[in-house]
């Protein structure tokens, strides 16, 4: 298992950068898209069934959905977001950014005496997953409720067209 | 009734802090609503309010409270017991008086409310002077009441602060001795808590904090050297002003003090060298002020000039150290709040009704205003210690306790009041007396208002009441305050002194007679004294300024001045360009860096998280 | 407890009710409606403060939590104390005074605007009642993205500009709680207040703590990016000042301080103690101070002096609860209380003077105060406030904080904060000198106090200002001796 | 547990971080606003695998996901606000540029 997940891990990284780094708007959301689906793998991999469903269907779906939606609206296409936004010039330095902070945090990883709490095996099943989100973490589902109506607000307040 | 308050007020300590807060919230509203029936109310109501709580302070076992939050050096400390509830008491009463004075001689004026706020701050400032433990909280207040001086002085005279800044700086360097002496006084006491002070010898290092201390004290009581302002103020500032300020509120402010340092702090002893010097500042006082006081022809000056002199009398009677001689200084120190404040208040209902104090204009008043000359003829009987009226009982006091020192003092005193007598003689019959001067469109001269003669009615009646029952204030009140169960109330022991005293007094009404008889008319009876060989250059130096101390300190402040004039340039340059240049540099410096760039704010959100890692990194 | 448990349902159901029926009415009846309704909420909130204060003194315990069962087993906990009631109080009163603003300021979108305000109450009252870390989070993101939408809606240029460097910010500050959330919750196990009291810390070693100080560099960098600290600052005038005034009334007035400086009490009362975390708030308050103040004396817009202004005044709180002494946070609460007031004040101040001269910017203004008297006054009580000239409230809390630098031994910090109310008033004597002091302009003769809920508003907070000011010594020795200080 | 694991624990932390490394340093370098929410986007995925993680090595796995559950409603919430703000102020500009967003300064 051990081995799958460094691979997810190794592909969630680089759907990240490309994320970042890509020329084009529309395959960034869908670089970003990968990741999320990535993810999703590595928490299912994990054990945790539901948050990874909920990952794959809202951000890898409805989010790109947005994403996507926006750039269409926006329309840049590939030769203004290098010119006229300096893309490829401004994220250049990034690879070297990212390989200087990995060695330094491998290095302190491997070198310094840091250590992790130790692992407990988890003993719950879907049920006990039930019991503590509906019942324990009420107040959080109160407040995703008053999230999902302010952003109804949100969409009311801020698509309309000009009135 | 204090237990009645108390529990209102959740502990009986509270009532310490509405002493100062109270005032000073009455104050703003009645600065802030300007109708003149709904001041009168308030005003009244809250100065009995404030009688009340004196009151009840005075009857309780007395509070020692610290202020709840309080860390190394600002401790908050307030300590009330007999003695300073008594002079809570006294200035809360004499406020009411007071202030319906002001409040009804104000009607109408410009800046009504602006005076009201002030009088209100005074009184929470003296009421936390009086209750202060500290000696630096004491400053505070004490300092807060320069202000309010200051302010008031400058409430008619905005484009002319000529005696606004007279004030400060005499009151000023007073207040600065004040500040030298606590210092001083705290270094050798050890603690900056009058209560835990053990009395201090007069000696060394301390010698020197006790004389900063009592010129302070005794500065702002308004002795000598620090008087000059008051007959200034007496032209250029309202009456209500100096009802109020110099005639009263700031004698008991002062002579508390001075009583405090000379019985509590320090251990003054009769016939020391620092007692000498302090009856010597007394009887300066008292000849030199009532001497300018003789040859004045203005009723609210003249009355100034013995508002200085009179403090004479109380500085005589603390500085002798002796019990009699303290008991007579404060008893004094009350009887002249009393007289005084009287005296001002019939110079207020004269300027009011006739637009002038100026004895060569006015005459013949008493037929049109009979209760303010008959207030005025009690007090100034009082002022001029005839018995049986209360100055005399205080006057006598103090000579017995002069006599018993030094009889160059005695004389003094005695001299004193030779003089007292005649510049009131020469000041009733100027006024009221004679035919009546005024021009023919002034013709409509009548008596003050009920608001402004029932405050002179109280404080003539009082002066009678002080006399003739002198047992109340002195066996009832000073005693038990002071701790001092001697009696010295009834008729002075010593039939010699009475008898002097009464011949001085017999001897001034002869040279009234004479000197009106001379110069032909009451209001130049004194002229002979003012223009007798050799006194004749005096009074003219005098006149000039020439021992006006305010004139020295100007003189050496000009000298320093030039020389350190460009020390001055480089600081106002350091103040006006380089400071300010700097803080305005460093405003558009970082002006220019917060551009509007998104990008630029997350980097420095992100530097500042790298700056908060290197901390913590730096702490471990 | 009775009364805490219905006055605590009211304080969340009210808004809730509030904008179901906003979102019930046909389109033009809540237009008219919404905003008298929206009243009902913070006055509701304001009684029911009132009575859980009461009930609180009452039973003199500090500390109460209330569980509510909605749906079978014990679930919803929220606690009430005497901080979290005074941050309610300041809620409730600047929601109040926002209304009253923007019952004048808000002619279009009177629906969406009361809405979002009731959304926003619902999501601070959430912050200062939970007793989670992770639904402090959640209740901070209804608070952000409310803040957000209530500063676009109206779709200017620069209201639009500043939201979005605001969500930016706040985005940053949300990665970075959240990560430091995670790091909490893998070190512990838990994010409930009461599992950290008591497992945080105990007996571990430098090296084991790795997490917490790790989480603990980014939750202080996050919750100072939502108090606008700096150097977290930069989208806070912005934000501020191209909001409608009404909105800034609230942002300036109270959301920054339950989403900032709410959050940073509750983890540096669970991690103050640690080594590097005192000295980190000291330099950060010490720094917002000066920086704030040297920012708002080059500023010309009202609005943009007054919020770098509230920049300034939060490093003094952060300076109190650098010192994690009861002291220190005694004051610093005290100072949250004040700033709600004269922040709201100056807000209102602005909104009033935009009204009636059409102008914010101070250059164009001058000698106000013979025709607006009203505004002059609270804002002159307000300035002398933020200022901390006795006996106004600024002064008190102010003094309880340099005490408490004191007494814990930052006396350098303490001096600071002293001279730095130099500054204060450098730049509001300059506001005040060039809007309300000076000769009339000559194009400002025809113009008029403002009337109206404003006005009213204005008298409420200068009136509170001046009383929290001459009443703080007792209400202090009154906390006292009923034992909840 | 195995020696193994704690190797994963580790590098999962080394991937997130740079992860947000590269989200954040979109974020500021970039000047097209949507991209600035794609790099937030990328941030936040590395920030609910840590959640996850920190649920796995406690053992509170079921904890975890109710918290991530509830962070993913709100990181939607939040993605759909800026990219309504995105396009109101493209409506405005006619492009995303950042740089369009300099009227508020000083």
């Amino acid at each position: 298992m051990e081995a799958v997940i460094y691979i997810c891990l190794g592909l969630l990284f680089i759907c990240g950068v490309l994320a970042v780094m890509l020329r084009s708007l529309l395959k960034s959301a869908i670089a970003l898209a990968g990741a999320s689906a990535i993810l999703a793998i590595i928490m299912y991999l994990l054990g945790s069934v539901w948050a990874g469903i909920f990952e794959l269907s809202v951000c890898a779906g409805l989010v790109t959905v947005i994403f996507v939606s926006a750039i269409s609206l926006s329309n840049t296409d590939k030769q203004d977001l290098a010119k006229l936004y300096e893309d490829a010039k401004r994220m250049s330095a990034l690879p070297a950014i990212l390989i200087i902070c990995g060695v330094v945090l491998i290095l302190i990883a491997a070198k310094t005496p840091f250590m992790l709490p130790a692992a407990v095996p988890a003993a719950e099943t879907a049920d006990n997953f039930r019991e503590i989100f509906w019942n324990h973490r009420q107040v959080d589902i109160w407040g995703q409720v008053i999230v999902v109506l302010t952003g109804a607000l949100t969409v009311v307040a801020l698509f309309k067209e000009r009135e | 009734m204090l237990a009645a308050i108390s529990s209102f007020l959740g502990s009986g300590a509270n009532i310490i802090y509405f002493m100062i807060v109270l005032p000073l919230a009455v104050g703003a509203v009645l600065w802030l609503v300007n109708n003149y029936y709904f001041r009168l109310i308030l005003a009244l109501l809250s100065a009995a309010v404030n009688l009340l709580f004196a009151v009840s302070l005075y009857r309780s076992e007395g509070f020692y409270l610290l202020f709840p939050f309080s860390s190394g050096g600002l401790d908050i400390a307030f300590n009330v017991y007999r003695f300073s509830s008594l002079f809570l008491t006294f200035i809360a009463a004499c406020f009411l008086l007071v202030i319906l004075y002001s409040v009804v001689y104000l009607k109408g004026k410009k800046h009504a409310g602006l005076f009201m706020l002030y009088m209100y701050i005074s009184l929470a400032m003296m009421n936390g002077a009086f209750m202060a433990d500290n000696l630096g909280v004491l400053l505070f207040f004490w300092e807060g009441l320069l202000c309010t001086l200051f302010g008031i002085l400058l409430i008619n005279n905005l484009h002319n602060p000529r005696t606004a800044v007279k004030a400060l700086t005499l009151s000023g360097t007073a207040d600065l001795l004040m500040m030298l002496g606590i210092i001083i006084t705290a270094y050798q006491a050890g603690t900056l808590y009058i209560s835990q002070m053990e009395k201090l010898p007069v000696s060394g290092l301390a010698a020197a904090g006790f004389a900063c201390m009592m010129l302070g004290a005794i500065g702002k009581a308004g002795s000598m050297p620090f008087h000059s302002w008051i007959p200034n103020a007496a032209e250029d500032a309202p009456t209500p002003f100096m009802v109020a300020f110099p005639a009263a509120l700031e004698k008991f402010l002062g002579i508390y003090l001075a009583a405090r340092i000379a019985m509590d702090i320090y251990d003054l002893q009769p016939g020391s060298g620092a007692s000498i010097a302090v009856m010597t500042i007394g009887t300066l006082t008292i000849v030199l002020a009532v001497a300018m006081a003789l040859i004045q022809k203005d009723m609210k000056r003249l009355l100034s000039y013995h508002a200085i002199s009179q403090v004479g009398y109380m500085v005589l009677g603390i500085g002798t150290a002796l019990p009699i001689g303290i008991m007579g200084g404060i008893f004094h120190m009350l009887n002249h709040v009393i007289y005084k404040s009287c005296l001002f208040m019939t110079a207020g209902s004269v300027e009011l009704q006739t637009g002038t104090t100026d004895l060569k204009k006015i005459g013949g008043l008493g037929r049109k205003m009979p209760i303010t000359m008959i207030c005025f003829i009690i007090s100034a009987l009082a002022i001029s210690g005839v018995p049986p009226l209360n100055g005399f009982f205080s006057k006598e006091l103090v000579f017995d306790a002069a006599l018993e020192s030094n009889l160059v003092f005695y004389l003094g005193a005695l001299l004193g009041a030779f003089m007292t007598a005649i510049s009131f003689l020469k000041l009733g019959r100027a006024a009221f007396g004679g035919e009546f001067k005024l021009p023919s469109d002034r013709g409509d001269v009548r008596e003050s208002s009920a608001g402004m003669y029932l405050p002179m009615a109280v404080l003539a009646i009082l002066c009678v009441l002080f006399g003739v029952a002198n047992t109340l204030p002195l066996d009832g009140l000073l005693g038990p305050a002071l701790g001092d169960t001697h009696r010295y109330s009834g008729w002075p022991h010593s039939v010699v002194l009475v008898l002097i005293s009464v011949a001085v007094l017999l001897l001034a009404l002869g040279d009234h007679l004479y000197g009106s008889k001379k110069s032909g008319g009451a209001l130049y009876a004194a002229d002979h004294i003012h223009y007798a060989p050799g006194l004749h250059g005096i009074y003219n130096l005098a006149e000039r300024q020439v021992f006006d101390p305010y004139m020295w300190i100007m003189q050496l402040a000009n000298a320093i001045s030039a020389v350190c004039n460009w020390i001055e340039r480089g600081i106002i340059w350091l103040y006006d360009d380089a400071v300010t240049g700097l803080v305005k540099g460093a405003g558009t410096l970082l002006q220019r860096f917060n551009d509007g760039s998104l990008s630029r704010y997350l980097l420095v959100a992100v530097t500042g998280v790298a700056g908060i890692i290197v901390i913590i990194l730096a702490i471990n | 407890m009775q009364v805490i448990e219905s006055s605590t349902v009211l304080i969340f159901a009210v808004p809730l009710v509030i904008f179901l029926i906003n979102s019930l009415f046909s389109k033009r009846l809540a237009e008219k409606f919404s905003m008298g309704l929206a009243y009902v909420a913070p006055i509701t909130q304001i009684v029911a403060t009132a009575a859980c204060f009461v009930q609180i003194a009452h039973l003199k315990q500090h500390d109460i939590i209330i569980s509510w069962d909605l749906a079978g087993a014990v679930s919803m906990r929220f606690a009430v104390h005497t901080y979290s009631l005074v941050f309610l109080f300041c809620i409730a009163l600047v929601s109040l005074a926002s209304i009253m603003v923007a019952n004048r300021t808000v002619p279009q979108k009177r629906t969406g605007f009361a809405s979002l305000l009731m959304m926003l109450i619902l999501g601070m009252n959430g912050i200062v009642m939970v007793t989670d870390l992770f639904s402090l989070y959640v209740f901070l993101e209804i608070v952000g993205i409310s803040s957000f939408v209530l500063i676009a809606m109206f779709k200017s240029e620069t209201g639009l500009e500043g939201a979005f460097k605001y969500l930016v910010m706040s985005v940053l500050a949300s990665i970075m709680i959240l990560t430091g959330l995670a790091f909490i919750f893998m070190q512990t196990g838990s994010l409930q207040y009461d599992h950290l009291e008591a497992s945080a810390l105990a007996g571990q070693s430098p090296t084991q703590l790795v997490l917490i100080y790790a989480a603990m560099i980014l939750m202080i960098a996050g919750f100072a990016i939502k108090t606008g600290a700096v150097p977290f600052h930069s989208w806070l005038p912005d934000a501020h000042q191209s909001a409608n005034t009404a909105v800034s009334v609230l942002l300036s007035g109270i959301v920054i301080k339950v989403a900032g400086i709410y959050g940073l009490i509750v983890i540096t009362g669970f991690f103050g103690k640690l080594p590097g975390i005192k000295l980190t708030l000291f330099i950060m308050g010490t720094i917002s101070i000066i920086i704030g103040a040297l920012f708002a004396l080059r500023q010309s817009h009202f609005k943009r002096i007054v919020a770098y202004s509230s920049v300034s005044q939060m490093g003094y709180i952060l300076l109190g609860l650098s010192t994690v002494s009861m002291l220190g946070l005694l004051g610093a609460v005290a100072h949250v209380f004040n700033h709600a007031t004269f922040k709201s004040t100056l807000f209102t101040n602005a909104a009033a003077v935009h009204e009636q001269t059409g102008t914010y910017d101070i250059n164009e203004l001058g000698g106000l105060e013979k025709k607006m008297g009203v505004t002059s006054f609270s804002s002159l009580a307000a300035f002398m406030s933020t200022a901390g000239i006795p006996p106004f409230a600024g002064f008190w809390s102010k003094l309880l904080i340099i005490m408490a630098l004191w007494s814990s031994g930052a006396r350098v910090f303490a001096a600071i904060a002293l001279f730095a109310s130099i500054f204060t008033a450098a730049y509001f004597l300059r506001l005040q000198r060039k809007v309300f002091f000076g000769k009339l302009r000559d194009q400002l003769a025809g113009i008029t106090e403002i009337g109206g809920s404003v006005k009213l508003a204005q008298i409420m907070l200068t009136v509170v200002t001046i009383a929290a000011g001459l009443l703080f010594p007792f209400a202090l020795l009154y906390f006292r001796g009923i034992g909840l200080l | 547990m195995s020696k193994m694991e704690a190797y994963v624990e580790t590098g999962m932390l080394v991937v997130g971080f740079l992860l947000i490394v590269a989200g954040c340093y979109c974020l500021i370098r970039t000047y097209h606003l949507l991209k600035i929410i794609i790099g937030v986007e990328v941030a936040m995925k590395a920030v609910t695998m840590f959640v996850i993680l920190a649920g796995f090595i406690n053992g509170k796995i079921a904890l975890a996901q109710a918290f991530v559950i509830t962070v993913i409603v709100i990181e939607v919430v939040v993605a759909v606000v800026a990219v309504g703000l995105a396009i109101n102020l493209y409506r405005i500009y006619g492009n995303m540029d950042i740089r369009n967003l300099r009227k508020l300064k000083g």
